[in-house]
């Protein structure tokens, strides 16, 4: 696999070390094509993109990819500007597939968490990961449609993100299919809302 | 006696149903350490599910991140584990200087080390009178609340606050450390080392809390990879996970520690683990107080108004009950798009429901204890 | 047999030991303060709930209502008014409530002030089964403890020297232990 | 001078002699009971260095009484739906064999309410009434914190009753009788005829005392072996459901049962009431030695009261099995071996 050097990709900014203010802001270069067109390799994924047609990012420097071998789109991050080392978007199909595929390089489940982005209609899936042997965070995202936020639980996986998932459906009403138990985590049991929401009016 | 493995199941050896009834352990319940519910089938006492509920604290800190500035919601991140705020503050605003490209002073960094490990062994203290309580030992509590009186009374003098102590500001600190504290704190870890040797005897040989502890409840490195438990869980089962040196912040890299684990997976090795880090950070202390290197303790140049870039930044802090980890996704504005604070406690308790499958009640008990829970950190 | 008679051994030692230490403590001497009948001397820099810091040559408030302070607090439980005196060159604080029940004494406030006219209290004793006695008039209580002083000034000449000596943090710390809320006078409570 | 309790049986005729006693104990036990709990809380803050009550009374003395009085006042709640007549019951239970023991306890040499041959028969008959009253109590609450705190009650005091009882058998073989006063009076001298001392009548004297200290541990559910309350894991056990004096009446009785225990202890190991040095102060009829008796026979009641408290305030709480596995697997073994090793040294040396 080419450790491709981190193409203006996902929903985040380039990790230069200075983020230029020219850059794409984070929640206007989506990854829309990830979710209609499934992903198989690093290549087509980062072909896919819509490439922050706005602006183009200054050429950033090779960033070490340690997962470069996965047949996922992982890409290295400036550890020191963003705090995790990987990440790569992925298309909603994909999640179990890279969580199997973390599982398998020994990495754990930091969190799973969830990103309302209404101005685009998308709600982003952020994936967390660690590795607890050395200095390896992973961020797998996944985009799915606001108004149907639905996406495969990766429970079976990692047990630990039965809670994960809960809270995030607590807070966003993503609905993680699969899952054996998706009732109200920390809100109140009869809970029909979803604090996490930008448009959440209720408080 | 029943067989361990037949009890997870809801059938019994001769294929008839078993016969269970549900005792809810809370969320009023004195060894649930505050409002922690947990849903109990039991078989007599062995226990066949325990399913714990959260969420009678929560009090949804992440939204409340969405409506206010950063130097506001830092405040928050004092009461989401009360125990070990000053390592929460830390995970915060290292997640906002990450993102503002903010350069710490080496002062600053040194006094958050030496802080935040006091925070430590502060809450491991908490942690092992408490632990005792629920094994039955009142005694211990209050040794250990008499030193950590200390360690409050010398974060006090410096904070102005004896929990919520909110004394990391984005950019360094509150205020400087004077004289009173250094030699206090020289002091406290000259007076702590004879009493973690009297902890020791007192309770680490005791025979009773041996048989309590040892073989009970373990947790096997695996199940603590797929459930993402960190901190002393994960290293009582024999990984060498720790924030502080697998992703090295702060000054943390310039001192010489080490890293307790402990093979078992039990009880005992999550108690040792914590018993021994409260050494581990004495030295640390001890180290920093000897190097503290003079000058400012605020970054230069810290806007008054601060709009991070757009993007989501990550920073995680070994806290006292493991990894803390906060998400800052920003979009260039003065407050925060999203907060995320992955929080150590939950990933902790979501392996009980597993590990418990078939214990005593008591031994479940002393398994939920030495997972070291604050409430308010999971419900956040 | 031998390593069951040995864990025995080792077993009943380390109760002894556990005793032992126990009876130790026993006979020293106890760690704890009576508390109401004698409490701790906080530390210079605890951080109570705020109160106005008084200009020592006017006698008055510092605070000319900028509302820093207001716009720093997370909880929102800040509210100070101003007016433009006549002939004075900046506004002075006309109300400044503080509600309590809102505060989580997080200290944005005295660091967003730049003139320094806000200040912690060292006054912890604050319970009350008044919720009312939690909304602190911070103005009216300045303004009250300027009249007392005042008042004690004109009766009592030889205090005066050191009064005006004094400066304000006694001043003012003398006087804070005589309005925790339960003796609040009622018009500082609003 | 004639002897307290001769002039007293001089004076007054046998009923009234009856009642002076038994209402003697009552209050004995009321007052112990009440204060023993004043003994608890302030050893527990010495051990714990806080000072304990000090606000009712000088030293918190008082402290009891108030205590008592807000019991007192406090409603009697009965849950809904449990047997009412049991449930009121089992405290008045709990209580009642304590204190009917406690007659046959010889707190000098004619200071026994009943001087009995079968003394130490009826106290382990009576003791025994004490499992039944916590088991119903718990199982009348109709809670299941309150039936789990029931069936370890049964099982662990099962299971302490044994080894207890070969302990006094053994004791009862040595001395050779059951009547607690002989057995004190076989005591007579210096410390080193007390049965604890006894190497020679048994060779493992003190290793039977203590698992007699053990057993009356658990028998009395006194921490290290509180099954019953167990706080951090069944809340208050089968106490959970009872207010006012209904737990104030099994708060009473447990201290009641750990006097006995300790008055039984020493009677049985430390010489009753007999001086550590030997009779120094001539006669034991005269009111001098009746009081100096009682005196002795206190001390070291109240020493083995104390010790109890501190081991209370000492260790962590046993599992429960581990408690069965200690009777099961170490005290009774150990008990029939001193049984057996006793009785083959009185058949070879005397």
């Amino acid at each position: 696999m080419n450790p491709l050097s981190p193409q203006p990709q996902g929903n985040t900014p380039q990790p230069v070390p200075a983020p230029a203010p020219s850059a794409p802001a984070a929640p206007k270069v989506a990854a829309t094509a990830g979710q209609q067109e499934p992903v198989i390799s690093n290549q087509s994924s980062v072909a896919s993109k819509p490439a922050a047609a706005a602006a183009p990012p200054p050429p950033a420097p090779v960033l070490p990819n340690p997962l470069a071998h996965l047949s996922l789109p992982f890409h290295g991050v400036d550890y020191a500007a963003k705090g995790y080392h990987v990440e790569a978007a992925v298309a909603p199909d994909q999640v179990v597939f890279a969580a199997e595929q973390l599982d398998k390089e020994g990495l754990s489940l930091d969190t799973i968490t969830g990103v309302d982005w209404m101005a685009e209609g998308q709600m982003e899936v952020v994936y967390d990961y660690f590795h607890p042997a050395k200095a390896l965070r992973v961020v797998v995202r996944a985009r799915i449609p606001r108004d149907n936020p639905e996406i495969a639980t990766i429970q079976k996986v990692f047990p630990g993100a039965n809670w994960h998932e809960r809270e995030a459906h607590d807070f966003f009403g993503i609905r993680f299919l699969g899952h054996p138990n998706l009732t109200p985590f920390l809100l109140p049991e009869d809970a029909t809302y979803h604090p996490l929401r930008k448009d959440f009016t209720q408080c | 006696m029943l067989v361990k493995e037949q009890l997870k199941t809801e059938i019994s050896a001769d294929g008839a149903p078993r016969e269970t009834f549900v005792i809810n352990l809370g969320p009023q319940h004195p060894a649930t350490h505050g409002v922690l519910r947990v849903k109990m089938t039991m078989d007599g006492e062995y226990i066949v599910r325990a399913e714990p509920v959260c969420g009678y604290i929560h009090r949804m800190q992440e939204k409340m991140g969405e409506n206010r500035t950063y130097a506001q919601f830092l405040p928050n991140t004092s009461r989401i584990d009360y125990l070990s705020a000053m390592t929460y503050t830390h995970g915060f605003v290292g997640a906002v200087e990450r993102a503002a490209k903010l350069q710490v002073p080496p002062r600053a960094e040194y006094i958050r080390v030496i802080t935040s490990e006091l925070n430590r062994i502060s809450s491991h203290l908490v942690w092992w009178g408490a632990f005792l309580l629920d094994l039955g030992g009142f005694t211990p509590l209050l040794y250990a609340f008499d030193d950590r009186e200390k360690i409050l009374d010398l974060l006090e003098g410096i904070t102005g606050s004896r929990l919520t102590y909110s004394y990391f500001r984005i950019g360094g600190l509150y205020n400087d450390v004077d004289d009173t504290f250094i030699k206090g704190t020289r002091a406290f870890v000259a007076q702590m080392r004879p009493r973690l040797k009297m902890y020791r005897s007192l309770v680490t040989d005791n025979i009773i809390l041996r048989k309590r502890l040892i073989e009970i409840g373990p947790i096997s490195k695996e199940m603590c990879r797929k459930y993402g438990a960190t901190g002393p869980v994960i290293r009582g089962s024999g990984v060498p996970y720790d924030v502080r040196k697998v992703e090295p912040y702060s000054a943390y890299p310039e001192f010489d520690f080490v890293i307790p684990t402990f093979e078992e997976g039990d009880s005992m090795a999550r108690y040792l683990v914590r018993m021994e880090e409260m050494a581990q950070s004495l030295r640390i202390i001890e180290q920093a107080l000897d190097k503290l290197p003079a000058g400012p303790v605020m970054a230069e140049k810290v806007p008054r108004v601060l709009k991070l870039p757009a993007g989501d930044y990550c920073y995680a802090v070994e806290a006292a009950r493991g990894r803390f980890a906060v998400r800052i996704v920003s979009d260039n504005k003065e407050i925060p798009y999203r907060i995320k604070l992955r929080t150590p406690s939950l990933s902790n308790l979501s392996l009980f429901e597993e590990a418990s499958a078939g214990m005593l009640l008591p031994d479940a008990l002393a398994l939920m204890g030495s997972l070291d829970l604050v409430i308010p950190d999971i419900d956040r | 047999m031998k390593n069951s008679l040995k864990e025995i051994a080792t077993g009943f030692n380390s109760l002894v030991t556990g005793m032992r230490i126990t009876l130790g403590q026993f006979f020293k001497p106890s760690v704890t303060v009576q508390y109401p009948h004698e409490s701790l001397k906080m530390p210079e820099k605890f951080r109570g709930h705020i109160v106005l810091v008084r200009d020592p040559e006017t006698g008055k408030a510092k605070c000319f209502a900028c509302k820093l302070c207001e716009r720093a607090c997370p909880s929102d439980c800040i509210t100070v008014e101003g007016a433009k005196l006549e002939g004075a060159k900046k506004k002075s604080v006309t109300q400044y409530v503080l509600d309590f029940t809102k505060c989580s004494l997080c200290g944005s406030c005295v660091e967003a002030c730049r003139d320094g006219a806000i200040r912690y209290s060292h006054e912890y004793n604050l319970a009350s089964t008044n919720k009312e006695d939690y909304i602190m008039d911070l103005f009216q209580r300045l303004e009250n403890e300027r009249l007392e002083a005042e008042r004690l000034q004109g009766s009592l000449k030889s205090e005066d020297q050191s009064l005006k000596s004094e400066g304000p943090p006694q001043e003012t710390r003398a006087a804070e232990q005589r309005s925790t809320p339960n003796t609040q006078p009622p018009g500082t409570a609003q | 001078m004639a002897s307290l309790s001769n002039a007293i049986s001089a004076l007054w005729p046998e009923p009234l002699r009856l009642v002076l006693f038994v209402v003697g104990i009552m209050s004995f036990v009321g007052a112990n009971a009440a204060y023993l709990v004043w003994v608890e809380r302030k050893g527990a803050a010495r051990f714990q260095r806080r000072p304990g009550p000090t606000e009712v009374g000088w030293a918190g003395l008082l402290q009891p009484i108030a205590d008592a009085a807000k019991l007192m006042s406090k409603q009697l709640i009965v849950p809904a739906g449990v047997d009412r007549t049991l449930f009121r019951v089992a405290p008045l239970l709990m209580m009642s064999p304590a204190l009917m023991s406690l007659a046959v306890i010889p707190f000098g040499e004619h200071l026994a309410a009943r001087n009995i041959n079968v003394g130490l028969l009826m106290i382990f008959a009576f003791g025994s009434v004490n499992v039944m009253a916590i088991m119903l109590g718990g199982w009348s609450s109709r809670n299941k914190y309150a039936i789990i705190s029931a069936a370890r009650v049964v099982s662990q005091n099962v299971a302490y009753e044994i080894p207890m009882l070969l302990v006094v058998i053994t004791m009862i073989m040595v001395t050779g009788t059951m009547n607690l006063n002989e057995i004190v009076q076989n005591q007579a001298g210096p410390f080193w005829k007390w049965y604890l001392f006894r190497l020679d009548l048994n060779l493992l004297a003190p290793i039977t005392f203590l698992i007699f200290y053990t057993c009356m541990l658990a028998e009395t559910n006194r921490a290290p072996f509180d099954m019953a309350e167990a706080e951090s894991e069944l809340v208050a056990g089968a106490y959970t459901e009872y207010s006012g004096m209904g737990f104030g009446v099994f708060f009473m009785a447990e201290y009641s049962n750990i006097l006995l225990g300790c008055a039984l202890a020493t009677a049985l190991f430390l010489g009753g009431w007999q001086s550590p040095f030997g009779h120094l102060l001539g006669n034991w009829q005269s009111t001098i030695g009746v009081l100096l008796g009682l005196f002795w026979f206190l001390v070291k009641m109240y020493f083995l009261i104390f010790s109890v408290v501190w081991i209370r305030w000492t260790f962590p709480r046993t599992q429960f099995y581990g408690l069965l596995n200690l009777s099961w697997k170490i005290l009774i073994p150990v008990s029939l071996f001193t049984l057996i090793l006793s009785s083959a040294m009185l058949k070879l040396f005397r």
